[in-house]
């Protein structure tokens, strides 16, 4: 167990860094967006490696079985609502990034700021 | 044995998100982004996370993928060079990765029982919830009932992206939601797409009455209202690509779109207000009925069903908008 | 449970209860209507509560009847009371004033989803300020931004739409670095309840998580706060706002990010991590005198009307964190009062921005030529509230310079530079708001541009109304001053 | 009896995994998208069949075995299906291709 607990943590970082490296490097809004939602993926498996419990189960209460270690419900509940929260600002970037393709003609950070800075 | 799994699982998402960020093809990308979600959803199993698991591959593989392809059909599909300097970006994100390496020092380790984690507060649902509110799914009791409150932040949120969404894309005529009336939508679908129209309409049913069961069992198995409306949102936008847009606005008009979402976000704001008028705190089910424990229960279906509406009626507006906005 | 124990949950329950039933009415004039009515109740409700805390020190509401560190409570203390005033002030001032601004830039039939969105703004931020609960504020801080990128987009120009993107990715990754910091505290803590944290911490306060998650959720809230070094977001998206939507957003969404910074950083952190305090001096003070300087001297050289006055709010966020870095009864005072008379100076020019913006299409300082002998009002409006923001005594502004620069005698040798550090960007401030009057008062409106008519009533009452305020809490600073000195000593309770 | 159930679901993994295993060497190896997507559906089809009951022996008579026959249904109505559907739309790609190139050609 010990080293998955190790290992867990390494690949949140390296995802962290791989989503991080997406919404700084990539001038495609498109690209950022989704070097965002890996970026906020890294977060949840951060909180979801908090909450196992050696030998326990998913935290569901069955009746019968009266000494059963559960898992921390908590973290769960969290990444419940940040998931949702990922997917709208997720929207909310898709339809901006569509405006400014109508508006600009270009999905392409720098491209547009190029134009911009002619008007 | 599962540490192999889980390691397995790991890998590959590390190899598909450096996929996802390498490659220029942004169709390629986002399909790999589905592929990502999934192997986070199996990820989240094996941490012993069923409902978050379920939540990632309903929303995060299904809903948002959806989303990119409608943003991508309406913008360009290849990524182009930017070509400017990649070193500085490196370098951030270099010393960002040493200062959070740092703080995995002291960490206790993974599943170790005494971690302060389940010390302080976790137990306490676990051992009070059969008392309390006697469901099996502490997760939902957790979600609906101790945090009600952060839950209905989530309906906003959700509510939110979804007038948002409307207020960019939508149309610019009053009355009407979607900016190109539905008579000129796509009729089509996949017209010679037989296959595929045939199996659709046989499986869109079961996807829906799927959803109803995951919202409706949410206390008892891993399921919600979040699950339960991105699996019904998805099942609609299904049969809205297999027979065409105008059918599926047919079936959900804009009117029902509006009532739910409307609906939706009330309901659950409105049991808070009952709860407060029959002399309890706001989000306070026990008073709702003469018996606390049936209150609590009552009061975690009302505002499952509320979640499960607004997100259902706010996912499908927002492809609606995607899909309705004209391709410049 | 009488109605005035339920005040707290009812503050936000009432915009978020409007929200819906704004977002698809027909009729645009009814929609703005219902959301000035909900603003002006939901500013009803702050000053009711905030004569409940002056009263009766700290409320405290559990929500869903659970018990604190288990459910979620929410804690109103004076601190919070002062920040439910701004924001509710300043959203009722700017949807009262910004009527006739907004139905020139919003299509009507838009307008009712834009004024749901501004009620969620109102309810997010309303939300963050009460909440005792490190989670609910995240969930909160989302709903208030993504409300708020959806109202800068709504600007007519379509730079307000590159200006909002950066504005959504630069929030996010702060709300996503503020979600990594609260993890670590967690993880070390195992709670989520701000005032249990605060007890729990101690034991594990030397161990690298918790140090990092102190870096963490300062660097995630100064991104939101648009702090000095990443403020990058902050000068477009105010630019190409609506001209409303900016008097609202300036005047109140980066000090409530500045809230959750302070509240996080002396109430949870610093009684615990030893030398906090000095790391946090040492780390934000120099910060704070650059963004003074910085968005001074950006202030003078800019052409555009909007993005001047939204860098030289860069500045004045830098006075905020200039009394709260120098971590002292006076100076945390200091800071804290800024927050209001920085609302009210700059809710007045943003206001008199809004009635030019009526009058003129594009807002560069040299189109303002001549413009005094049309619009007399206007721009003696424009004029106070610049005095205002300099700090010329008699105003709001005088206040918090005056208890900034008794803190920093306090401080003895870096003192000294802080004060000069004020008064160079006080001159600067003259310098900028000096230009403008210039242009307006003494330069000549060329031949062939159209007779440009006074503001209408409808906008100019509130701006002189707010006018008006930063003239009387310059002379009589009771109410914020007291709020703030009550804030500043719980926040410094561990160290006095 | 037990022994049995075991031994029938260890021959049932080891063919499934074989075939898996196939048809992940066939998707590698072989050039065209046609002839990669022949090989992959065959571990759609087979392949799943065989890890699927598999388990249901494993699970015996109980409500585990009910839903995975749910899913070897669901997979097996959808699986054919998805690969039809990407097979035919690559066609018409590379139809609508091909007549672009004559386009440009004449």
């Amino acid at each position: 167990m010990q080293l998955l607990g190790l290992y867990n943590y390494w690949v949140f970082v390296v995802l962290l860094m791989i989503g991080f490296y997406a919404v700084i490097a990539k001038s495609n809004l498109i690209k950022k967006l989704i070097g965002l939602s890996i970026f906020q993926a890294a977060v949840f498996l951060l909180y979801i490696s908090m909450d196992k419990v050696e030998g326990g189960t998913a935290p569901i209460i069955q009746a019968g079985v009266p000494d059963q270690i559960y898992s921390n419900p908590l973290p769960q509940v969290l990444i419940l609502t940040a998931i949702v929260v990922g997917i709208s600002t997720m929207a909310l970037g898709l339809a901006i990034v569509v405006r400014i393709k109508e508006a600009y003609g270009t999905i392409e950070e720098h491209e547009a700021a190029a134009m911009d800075s002619e008007a | 044995m599962t540490i192999l799994l889980a390691v397995f699982l790991l890998t590959m998402l590390v190899i598909t998100a450096v996929a996802i960020v390498r490659t220029r093809d942004l169709f390629a990308a986002v399909m790999l982004l589905g592929i990502f979600s999934l192997l986070m959803a199996a990820n989240f199993f094996v941490l012993d996370a069923a409902d978050v698991a379920l939540t990632e591959a309903a929303v995060g593989a299904g809903i948002s993928t959806v989303l990119f392809l409608g943003a991508l059909a309406l913008t360009a599909a290849r990524e182009r060079e930017s070509g400017d300097s990649r070193w500085l970006p490196l370098v951030v994100v270099v010393i960002m990765a040493a200062t959070v390496v740092y703080a995995t020092f002291d960490k206790p380790a993974l599943g170790d029982p005494n971690a302060p984690v389940h010390q302080h507060v976790a137990p306490w649902y676990l051992s009070e919830t059969p008392r309390l509110i006697d469901i099996p799914n502490v997760v939902t009791a957790v979600l609906g009932s101790y945090r009600g409150y952060d839950t209905l932040g989530e309906v906003f949120v959700v509510f939110t992206a979804g007038i948002a969404v409307l207020f960019l894309l939508g149309s610019g005529r009053p009355g009407e939601l979607f900016s190109r009336p539905p008579d000129e939508l796509s009729t089509g679908g996949l017209k010679h797409h037989l296959i595929p129209r045939v199996v659709g309409k046989l499986l869109i049913p079961f996807i829906i009455l799927f959803g109803l069961y995951v919202q409706f069992h949410g206390e008892y198995g891993p399921g919600g209202g979040f699950q339960a409306g991105a699996i019904i949102a998805a099942g609609v936008i299904l049969y809205a690509l297999l027979e065409g847009e105008t059918r599926a606005l047919a079936a959900l008009p804009e009117s029902a779109l509006k009532v739910m979402v409307i609906g939706g976000a009330l309901l659950y704001t409105l049991v808070g207000v009952v709860c407060m008028l029959m002399g309890g705190n706001f989000l306070d089910y026990s008073v709702l009925s003469t018996n606390s424990v049936a209150g609590q229960q009552l009061g975690i279906i009302l505002i499952e069903a509320g979640v499960g509406l607004a997100v259902t009626g706010v996912l499908l507006s927002i492809f609606h908008a995607f899909a309705a906005r004209a391709t410049a | 449970m009488t109605l005035t124990a339920q005040l707290p949950a009812l503050q936000v329950v009432l915009p978020m209860l409007t929200a819906p039933l704004v977002a698809f009415l027909r009729l645009p004039q009814l929609s703005w209507l219902a959301t000035t009515v909900a603003s002006a109740t939901a500013f009803g409700i702050a000053v009711l509560l905030t004569q409940a805390v002056l009263g009766t020190g700290t409320l405290d509401y559990a929500m869903g009847g659970w018990p604190a560190p288990y459910g979620i409570a929410l804690a109103i203390d004076e601190f919070g009371a002062l920040l439910l005033l701004i924001v509710t002030g300043a959203s009722t001032i700017a949807l009262l004033a910004g009527k006739a601004s907004l139905d020139q830039q919003i299509e009507s039939a838009r307008q009712p989803l834009f004024y749901a969105g501004w009620l969620l703004a109102l309810a997010g931020l309303s939300g963050i300020v009460m909440t005792g609960d490190a989670f609910n504020i995240f969930v909160f801080m989302e709903i208030s931004s993504l409300a708020a990128y959806m109202l800068v987009a709504g600007g007519p120009d379509r730079r307000a739409l590159t200006a909002v993107f950066k504005y959504l990715i630069m929030g996010t990754v702060g709300a996503t670095f503020y979600l990594i910091g609260i993890g670590l505290v967690y993880m070390m803590t195992g709670t989520l309840n701000l005032a249990d944290m605060e007890a729990r911490i101690a034991e594990v306060a030397d161990l690298k998580p918790i140090l990092v998650a102190a870096g963490f959720i300062t660097i995630g809230l100064a991104l939101k706060a648009a702090v000095f070094p990443l403020h990058a977001w902050l000068p477009n998206a105010y630019t190409f706002a609506p001209h409303a939507v900016t008097v609202f957003l300036a005047a109140c969404s980066t000090k409530v990010s500045l809230y959750v910074l302070l509240r996080f950083d002396f109430f949870v952190f610093q009684g615990n991590l030893e030398r906090h305090d000095v790391q946090f001096a040492g780390f934000l003070l120099p910060l704070a005198l650059l963004a003074i300087l910085v968005g001074s001297l950006a202030a003078v050289f800019e052409r555009n009307l909007k993005r001047l006055l939204a860098y030289s709010s860069i500045a004045q966020i830098g006075y905020i964190l200039l009394g709260a870095s120098c971590v002292s009864l006076l100076g945390l005072t200091a800071g804290i009062v800024h927050m209001f008379n920085h609302a009210l100076a700059k809710g007045a020019l943003f206001l008199a921005v809004a009635c030019i913006g009526v009058r003129l299409s594009r807002l560069w300082v040299d189109d303002l030529a001549g413009l005094a002998r049309q619009m007399p009002w206007t721009l003696a409006a424009f004029v106070a509230g610049g005095l205002s923001l300099i700090g010329i005594p008699g105003t709001a502004g005088f206040i918090s310079k005056w208890y900034l620069i008794s803190a920093a005698l306090e401080q003895g040798l870096t003192g000294v530079l802080t004060i000069v550090v004020i008064v160079v960007s006080s001159l600067l401030a003259v310098v900028y708001i000096w230009r403008i009057v210039e242009v307006a008062y003494f330069g000549s409106r060329d031949a062939q541009s159209p007779p440009v008519s006074e503001a209408p009533l409808s906008l100019l009452l509130p701006t002189w109304f707010i006018v008006i305020a930063n003239v009387y809490f310059g002379l009589v600073p009771a109410l914020p001053v007291d709020l703030a000195s009550a804030a500043a000593r719980s926040l410094l309770g561990h160290l006095l | 009896m037990s022994l049995f159930l075991d031994l029938g679901s260890w021959v049932l993994f080891g063919i499934g995994s074989l075939l898996l295993f196939i048809g992940a060497l066939g998707v590698l190896r072989l050039p065209t998208l046609f002839t990669r997507m022949h090989a992959a559906s065959l571990t759609e089809s087979l392949g799943t069949i065989a890890v699927l009951t598999g388990i249901m022996l494993q699970a015996g008579l109980t409500l585990a075995t009910m839903k995975l026959l749910a899913i070897l249904l669901f997979l097996l109505l959808t699986s054919p299906t998805s690969s039809y559907a990407l097979a035919n739309a690559a066609l018409l790609a590379r139809n609508r291709d091909q007549t672009r190139e004559q386009a440009d050609r004449k």
